[in-house]
């Protein structure tokens, strides 16, 4: 039998396994079920929060805003990964993407909803969100549109959109695999249905391609754009430490560089579970740790940058906030940021270490704190030391600060879960094309 | 643990006799439930972790987060009543507020208050500019008199032996007495009163010991000296002033006077006066001197000595470096300089003091003594009257306005004396300490509720007129007085009535009485200072009493709790203390050097021992406190003030004894090694080399007068990528003048007091929750030992270049064509970005439901004109945009604009100083506008190109040229 | 197994495109109507008499007897509340005419017992905005511009929705709604004769003194959000 | 009336579907189509289907979506409710630029999307192609090419005869 056919009836085969082969394996349950757990805590945690106020934090005057803005802009950051990895490595022909762009596109929707939580619930009255949103009233009010907050509002929901288009469509081929490989007929007319009657029909395909390019046209500038204006609610206003015209590069680096850690603690333990390491391979792992290694190296002359600035602006709010950072209250944050953000990052120069899932795997984990950390240190240190030494201040979270933290992570967890169990985590029409190619 | 509502408690309380019951509260008031139950109860002590979380409330919880947020949006306006009156009174205009002329008074004397009331409900006081004790402003205690009015906590029916009781019930036991007493003329009969300074009343307490000539009769206020005789300055004429340990700007009856006139000399000019100022404790005096002398209380004590000594031309080298220069400049204004004894000096020195300004001929210019009227009859012999109790000589006791049990010196059984007698009555506004080990207790009115009388400071007789009908069954002092004189049915408005009628003995007594009425005060009725009685020939030179080492205590009043009688008081008790900016509690102050020397730490808990007595104390360092002393303050560690005020700090009243009531050396301090948390509103103390306080010497400013404008660079108008937007019609600004201010925060309070801010409690100030719209920062300047303390007024900017509209995506905060920043509550989603990136941090937000929606009566107290901020809103100072719309509707219904000075926001009027000026910055005549020309006017981080509308005026020294060096 | 790749029948492809069409609708519908309940009667209360104690006729009141406002709401000039009539100003004619009508017994209880009658509020504006009549009655707003003709409601209800956009719409062109200071409390708007006569007393000075505004009273100002909220 | 939608032949490699489809249409063939498990490089245009009108779908719908949020914002701020927002003039364009660009973005990314379903005339869950014997279990891993019977050289025999000469595995003919 022809070499092409059985390339593409392997590739079919092992991946459609993981979504059609029941029932679920015992690991998927116990890890489902773990981070359920958490979502349950986060649901908690949002039920008292609307019973008591936002009181129920640590925050106060100065610091208004703490864990929640926090939590969101690490959330969105790591949901940069996704469209990075499909969109702009799509327009570079690095094809090495294919086995690895489903899955992070996924989480890229699913931090990007986790993220995307926090504006609201950190509302004093939450209830009425929807002012924030244009629409013709009785009051006759319309936004504020010169706020960055109406600005992220708009450029979160275009960027959960955009990229859950780009992800539905990245699926529908794969969908009609399913619906053709699935044995029930009620999973066959389930999957059909999604499908949209997909028939591989090469005109199809051909529009299909076009539309994949011109989306991630569009997607590249957006994913540049979300967390730039993300930096804006920092960068527009006059706060020492938020008043900075670098942040908006070094925020987006920032971003893929946290999105590759998270995209890397999902992949290594998930490959080795499903056994993929022939679709996941070392390789697939290497060009990430690299691709982290530059944007590190990015986020590190983003920190130097503010230092030299602070001291060269000769600006003595900025000058008291570097220092304050380095030695005052939260100092040990701000190490802590420096040392998983600038010094884990430069073992990555090893390629030794690059390669190897369990360092990779270490090395992601605590990237990603480093990058929350990142992020506490901009929002919390800046706030609670401003202008008038009267009324600085300390914020110590709370239990249901850190609450609403973990379940934003069940939250995440249980989402990556149930998409593993449902859809093929691996782009199987992607995977087919570029089997058959390098056949033999 | 299961939550406790306070009903299941007092369930829990035997039903037994009323001693019993009693005992049973105090041990309550310490078990954990108790004080769970109370933070639950109360939103004072508000905390926002939720209940046990029983299966049931965790299903609320969690149907809560899944529940549609949004809904809320389309809920149906309910029907609200409306009930208009069934006879309209005469002159109420539903909707507009009603002025009446009335007297605060505390410690006996009277200040002049304006309370407005809507629809029958007192609501704010204000100063009465017609009296000499308030001239307009007020102070702290004016201000939250309101509240007290409408405590819930207040005793609301008489109570015998702990039980409900009815005045009738009371009457007849008086009865019974009364007869027993008549025969032997009261000689086993005491009364106990507070201050009173009332004409009517101690008219009434004549005839009382008229009736029984051998009661004895004690005076008894714990917070201020009785014996030190009374003194009358005069501020405005003095160019030189010498304060001994005299906090004659903040503190004592006349401090409202005071204040103003001092400021009015203080105009950077020739006519500026000086002010040294020699004390032991930082105070707000001592934060307004050119030259601050920290001392010990006993160096203190020998100054006067070594002044005349000084001025005879005899050289004593104890004497320090800064004396000659002093008492040269003090020669050389002899006649214009004014020496200022402190109230706790010893009599020796006291009369050193005045034999001072005698020989400097101050005496009849700048300093006056008021007639014998106003000194208080009776001695404060307690501990006497307590033995006398003890031994059952004494068993009949009257103590009104005041509360022994908890005041009286630790040397002194009281309580227990109390109890031995077989009748004794307490008359008070609480059912405190006292009365709980009182036979009977009897509810006083509030100072709103009764007619009355009282004299100010310099003798002025003044009128108390109620405001409103009593909220609880309280009886007026005089119907009690009346009681005791076999009068009654009586009531207060003819006992006081009739007095004057028989003083005055006019044929045209009612008009006289009217106007005396309506303005508050008896026309002319100062009493002008007889010929001073002479003062006491010079004593020898004392020896230092304190030869001997160790640490000395003092024990002072409580800046806002005074003697723990304003302890149930929310206001007060979250007013930061000027110094120290704590809040809900006392702490014991030390100098850092001497910290340093013991080894202790700030905010580490000690035990003060002091002549055999011990208490617990968390520990303050202050800069500017002399060194080898500890300061503390009275009025804390209540156990029945009430559900505000009770078990917060420690009583200081258990380390003082009757002969030393003020203390004194030999103090012996220990660490425990244990930490304390303090609840304080300013964390940081120094500016960090900032110039927000802006200041210069008078020299200095004579030669650079911008000096102020010269810090920074402020960009110009043009200087930005947008057009300036214009303002034309009215443009509100505001100035404040640092060189005036003396920090007193009583702006603080009177704009809490205006614009319903809400208390947030203890825990929440920890959290960095306060609410208060004006603040007042205080930072400490140079070394720790001497440091120069400065004050600043902080409320909003109202910027025209605003940081904080830009970034509110709703358009809830944002500014009118008169330039003011309005903050919409009804708008606010509460992003809290509007805080975060104000550079003044002004602005408050309602982390939590901070707002008493259950106790009726505070809801009485509420300002109808301001909108009561929900959960989730942020809110600030709005320049007091209720009475700006007053005005400006006034001034539309007459046609015409709106007159300078017509509009006044509630911290500039209670202001003393005058420090605080609000106008139309676009009227080159208003009076904001010729301050914001003044050289020293600048804006805090103009910077920041945020062009705030609120401006300073840079503070000015006037120190003594030949002082540079030492 | 030979057709087994066609697992839905041929009218599935109609069903398809129907299914999203009606998505889209049905989206379209809950907007609009989640817009029409919010500005419906049910919950603006417009033209919905509220439940009186005493089912008082301004019809009969003000159209009937031609009394004025002001002869109950006595304030409406120099006060922000208009002022609701005490039980007395009812009883000045009711203690004489309807004296036993059974209808009036609540007004009597209450003369007697002291204890006032609870009206329902129709014209309920939130706690957080601040109405003055005094302003509106003093630059010629007249009554019925808010209130509708109530000389002709037998029990009184809204007439206007009393939304924020109701009241800006106003704000932003008062001279639509301002008239003669003496046409003020007239229940029905005036005839030009009437104008004609009112102008002519007022010959020699400015038409309508009581529209001049004084300098600091831009019209903007109307439409700052100080203006009605505190 | 013919009832058949077509002949479908089954290849086992892109190569041979590529050739296939290439010697049909020299042959005049007109009315084609193919089905394989991925685009096959250059076989649509060897099947005549040269290029879709699609990037102007997103061009336009780009514009659409910038002129309405510009517009918008210009008239909320600048006619709707002018509101003195810190001293900022009611027009201030730079504020406006972040979401006008993200409403572009949206708009453009909706409209491709769309338009590619739309174009492709999806959704379709029923279409004859499906009635191909094996379809389901090959569809995504065999290579098909299918002459429709509305082509005007269509004959069955014939046909099936070049189809099978070019190397199809299989040839059917599929009913409509």
């Amino acid at each position: 039998m022809n070499s092409a056919v059985k390339e593409c009836e392997r590739v079919n085969e092992q991946i459609s396994a993981i979504v059609l082969k029941r029932p679920p394996r015992r690991g998927w349950l116990f890890g489902f079920g773990i981070s359920f757990c958490f979502l349950m805590v986060l649901n908690l945690a949002i039920g008292c929060l609307f019973l008591k106020g936002v009181g129920i934090w640590g925050i106060n005057i100065p610091v208004g805003w703490a864990f929640d803005i926090t939590n969101f802009v690490w959330w969105i950051g790591i949901g940069h990964a996704g469209t990075f990895i499909s969109a702009i490595l799509l327009l570079l022909h690095q094809d090495w993407r294919t086995s690895i762009n489903r899955f992070a596109e996924a989480m890229t929707i699913f931090a990007v909803a986790c993220a995307g939580m926090f504006p609201l619930i950190h509302l004093g009255r939450p209830q009425v969100f929807y002012w924030i949103l244009p629409y013709p009233n009785t009051m006759d009010l319309w936004p504020q549109w010169r706020s960055p907050l109406v600005w992220d509002v708009f450029a979160v929901f275009t960027y959960l959109t955009v990229s859950i288009v780009f992800w539905y469509l990245g699926l529908i081929p794969d969908l009609a695999t399913l619906r053709d490989r699935a044995r029930p007929l009620w999973l066959r007319r389930l999957f059909g249905v999604f499908a949209l009657g997909w028939r591989n029909s090469i005109k199809h395909w051909k529009r299909y391609e076009t539309a994949y390019l011109l989306l991630a046209g569009l997607a590249t500038p957006l994913v540049i754009s979300v967390h730039s204006v993300v930096s804006f609610d920092f960068a527009v206003s006059l706060i020492p430490g938020w008043h900075s015209t670098i942040f908006p590069p070094y925020f987006v680096a920032g971003a893929i560089f946290s999105g590759f850690a998270m995209v890397l603690t999902l992949i290594i333990p998930v490959r080795k579970f499903y056994r993929l390491e022939n679709l996941i391979t070392d390789t697939h792992l290497d060009n990430s740790a690299k691709v982290m290694l530059a944007t590190g190296l990015l986020v590190a002359f983003g920190y130097l940058n503010e230092i030299f600035t602070a001291w060269y602006s000769d600006e003595e709010f900025d000058a008291y906030l570097t220092l304050n950072r380095m030695l005052g209250y939260y100092a040990w944050v701000y190490w802590l940021m420096m040392a998983c953000n600038v010094g884990v990052p430069q073992l990555l120069w090893f390629r030794k270490l690059r390669r190897d899932p369990t360092s990779l795997f270490v090395i992601s984990l605590l990237i990603n704190l480093g990058m929350w950390a990142e992020r506490f240190v901009i929002i919390v240190t800046s706030l609670h030391r401003d202008f008038l030494p009267s009324s600085w201040g300390i914020f110590r979270p709370t239990i249901w600060d850190w609450a609403t933290l973990m379940g934003s992570l069940g939250l995440f967890f249980t989402l990556i879960f149930v998409f593993i169990r449902l859809l093929p985590m691996i782009s199987i029409s992607e995977v087919r094309r570029a089997a058959t190619e390098k056949r033999p | 643990m299961t939550p406790h509502s306070l009903t299941d408690l007092q369930k829990r309380i035997p039903a037994a006799r009323g001693a019993l019951l009693w005992k049973s509260l105090d041990q309550l008031a310490n078990t954990p439930e108790f004080r769970e139950a109370i933070e639950r109860e109360f939103p004072v002590a508000a905390d926002e972790w939720p209940d046990a979380l029983s299966r049931r409330r965790f299903l609320i919880l969690m149907g809560a987060s899944l529940a549609a947020a949004g809904l809320t949006s389309c809920s149906r306006q309910p029907i609200e009543k409306l009930v208009p009156y069934v006879k309209q009174p005469e002159d109420l205009v539903p909707g507009k507020p009603l002025h009446f002329a009335s007297s605060n008074v505390l410690g006996g004397f009277a200040r002049g208050v304006l309370v407005e009331s809507h629809e029958g409900r007192p609501t704010k006081i204000e100063g009465n500019p017609g009296h000499p004790a308030s001239l307009g402003a007020t102070d702290v205690f004016m201000q939250a008199a309101i509240l007290q009015l409408y405590d819930p906590d207040r005793s609301q029916t008489v109570l015998h032996r702990g039980f409900a009781s009815t005045w009738d019930a009371f009457l007849a036991a008086l009865l019974q007495e009364e007869n027993e007493w008549a025969r032997d003329g009261g000689t086993r009969l005491a009364f106990v009163t507070g201050g009173v300074t009332s004409p009517s009343l101690r008219y009434h307490f004549r005839r009382i010991s008229e009736r029984f000539p051998n009661a004895r009769w004690i005076v008894h206020e714990p917070a201020c000296n009785l014996e030190t005789p009374r003194v009358l300055p005069s501020v405005d004429r003095a160019g030189v002033v010498l304060s001994l340990d005299a906090d004659f700007l903040a503190w004592g009856p006349g401090m409202l006077t005071n204040a103003r006139t001092f400021a009015r000399r203080r105009e950077p000019g020739n006519t500026m006066n000086r002010l040294y100022v020699v004390e032991s404790v930082p105070s707000l005096t001592g934060a307004m001197a050119d030259h601050r002398f920290p001392m010990t209380p006993s160096d203190i004590v020998r100054l006067p000595e070594q002044i005349s000594a000084e001025m005879r031309g005899a050289t004593n080298p104890a004497a320090p470096p800064w004396l000659p220069p002093l008492v040269r400049d003090l020669r050389k204004h002899a006649g214009d300089s004014l020496i200022l004894a402190g109230e706790f000096l010893p009599d020796s020195a006291q009369n050193e003091i005045r034999l001072l300004n005698e020989e400097l001929g101050n005496v009849g210019r700048t300093v006056t003594y008021p007639t014998e009227a106003l000194t208080f009859p009776g001695t404060h012999a307690l501990t006497e009257l307590a033995s006398q109790m003890l031994s059952g000589s004494i068993n009949a006791v009257f103590l009104l306005d005041c509360n022994p049990v908890y005041t009286a010196p630790a040397d002194i059984p009281f309580a227990e004396a109390l109890r031995k007698v077989s009748f004794s009555v307490h008359h008070g506004l609480y059912a405190d300490e006292t009365a709980e080990a009182c036979r009977w207790h009897l509810p006083d009115l509030h100072a709103l509720e009764n007619w009355g009388d009282a004299l100010a400071f310099d003798g002025t007789i003044s009128i108390i007129q109620p405001l409103i009908e009593p909220l609880y069954n309280g009886i007026s002092p005089h119907v009690l007085a009346a009681a005791l004189l076999k009068q009654w049915p009586a009531n207060d408005y003819d006992i006081v009535r009739s007095y004057w009628r028989g003083i005055l003995a006019n044929d045209d007594f009612e008009s006289l009485w009217r106007q005396a009425v309506h303005d508050g005060v008896m026309a002319g009725s100062v009493s002008t200072p007889a010929a001073p009685p002479p003062a006491a020939p010079r004593a020898p030179p004392s020896p230092n009493p304190n030869a001997g080492s160790g640490l000395e205590l003092l024990i002072r009043p409580d800046p806002h709790v005074y003697d723990g009688r304003f302890a149930n008081n929310g206001w007060l008790q979250e007013l930061p203390k000027p110094m120290t900016k704590i809040v809900w509690e006392n702490a014991a102050h030390i100098a850092p050097a001497t910290a340093e020397r013991l080894g202790l730490h700030h905010a580490e808990e000690v035990d003060l021992i002091y002549r055999g007595r011990s208490i617990r104390a968390p520990l303050w360092v202050l800069p500017g406190m002399a060194e080898n002393c500890v300061e503390v303050a009275l009025g804390y560690g209540r156990t029945r003030a009430g559900k505000v005020g009770s078990g917060l700090g420690f009583n200081s009243y258990q380390l003082r004894t009757a002969d030393a009531p003020w203390g004194g050396p030999g103090l012996e301090v220990r660490a425990t090694g244990r930490m304390h948390r303090f609840a304080t509103t300013q964390e940081h103390n120094t500016m960090a080399g900032r110039d927000l306080v802006r200041f210069a010497d008078l020299t200095m400013y004579r030669e650079t007068p911008h000096f102020a404008q010269q810090h920074g660079h402020t960009p110009a108008p043009d200087q930005t990528l947008y057009p300036p937007f214009t303002y034309d019609g009215n443009a509100w600004g505001m100035a404040i003048d640092l060189n005036a201010c003396t920090g007193c925060s009583v702006c603080t309070i009177a704009c809490q007091a205006e614009n319903n801010i809400p208390v947030v409690g203890r825990d929440q100030v920890q959290r960095g929750r306060e609410m208060h719209w004006i603040r007042v920062d205080r930072y400490f300047r140079g070394t720790v030992e001497r440091p120069d303390i400065l004050h600043q007024p902080v409320p909003c900017m109202h910027c025209e270049n605003a940081p904080c509209e830009t970034v509110c995506p709703v358009a809830a905060t944002l500014h009118d064509h008169e330039g003011l920043n309005v903050m919409v509550y009804n708008r606010c989603i509460g992003t809290r970005y509007c805080s975060n990136n104000c550079p003044y941090k002004v602005r408050r937000f309602n982390f939590l439901s901070y707002v008493d929606h259950s106790t009726p009566t505070l809801k009485l107290q509420r300002n109808p004109n301001v909108t009561v901020r929900s959960r989730g809103v942020m809110e600030k100072c709005t320049y007091c945009i209720q009475r700006i719309n007053f005005a400006r509707m006034n001034a539309r219904n007459q046609n015409r604009s709106i007159r300078d000075g017509e509009i006044i926001p509630a911290c500039a009027q209670a202001c003393p100083a005058e420090a605080i000026v609000f106008g139309n910055i676009n009227d080159p005549d208003s009076r904001v506008s010729k301050l914001r020309t003044d050289p020293r006017n600048y804006g805090l981080l103009a910077e920041l190109n945020t062009r705030p509308r609120t401006t300073y005026l840079a503070k000015i020294f006037n120190p003594n040229p030949e002082l540079k060096n030492v | 197994m030979k057709n087994d790749g066609q697992i839905f029948p041929r009218w599935c492809n109609t069903l398809a495109w129907a299914s999203i069409a009606g998505l889209i609708l049905m989206g379209g519908t809950m907007i609009c109507l989640l817009a029409v309940v919010t500005r419906s009667p049910y919950l603006t209360r417009v033209d919905i008499p509220l439940e009186q104690p005493v089912p008082f006729s301004h019809e009969h009141h003000v159209g009937g007897m031609g009394i004025d406002c002001r002869y109950c709401h006595t304030t409406s000039e120099i006060s922000p509340f208009a002022g609701v009539p005490s039980v007395e100003t009812c009883m000045t004619c009711h203690s004489q005419v309807w004296k036993d009508a059974p209808m009036l017994q609540p007004i009597r209880d209450s003369f007697l017992s002291g204890k006032p009658v609870a009206w329902n509020r129709v014209h309920d504006l939130p706690d957080f905005v601040y109405f003055d009549h005094s302003a509106h009655v003093n630059k010629g707003v007249a009554c019925r511009e808010c209130h509708g003709r109530v000389d002709r409601m037998p029990l009184i209800s809204r007439q206007e929705t009393l939304f924020m956009g109701w009241c800006l719409a106003c704000h932003r062109h008062p001279e639509g709604a301002l008239g003669p200071r003496e046409a003020v409390f007239t229940p029905r708007p005036p005839d030009q004769s009437e104008i004609r006569s009112w102008l002519q007393a007022h010959a020699g000075a400015p038409a309508r003194p009581e529209m001049e505004r004084p300098p600091s009273v831009t019209a903007q100002r109307l439409t700052d959000c100080s203006a009605c909220h505190r | 009336m013919n009832t058949a939608y077509g002949i479908v032949a089954e290849f086992e490699s892109p190569e041979q579907v590529l050739a296939a489809a290439k010697r049909v249409r020299e042959l005049g063939y007109r009315d084609l189509d193919a089905f394989t498990p991925f685009a096959v490089e250059g076989l649509a245009e060897a099947i005549g289907f040269e290029k879709t009108r699609l990037p102007l779908v997103t061009l336009l719908s780009g514009i659409l979506g910038a002129c309405l949020a510009y517009s918008l914002m210009w008239y909320t701020s600048v006619v709707g409710y002018p509101m003195n927002i810190g001293g900022r003039p009611f027009h201030s364009w730079p504020a406006f630029i972040p979401i006008t660009f993200e409403l572009t973005v949206l708009f453009a990314a909706l409209g491709t999307a769309i338009g590619m379903l739309i174009l492709n005339g999806l959704p379709r869950p029923h279409h004859p192609i499906f009635n191909t014997p094996h379809y389901a279990e090959r569809s995504s891993s065999h290579f098909y090419l299918c002459v429709k019977t509305s082509d005007s050289l269509y004959n069955l025999s014939a046909t099936s005869d070049l189809l099978r000469h070019l190397g199809a595995k299989d040839v059917w003919e599929v009913e409509a």
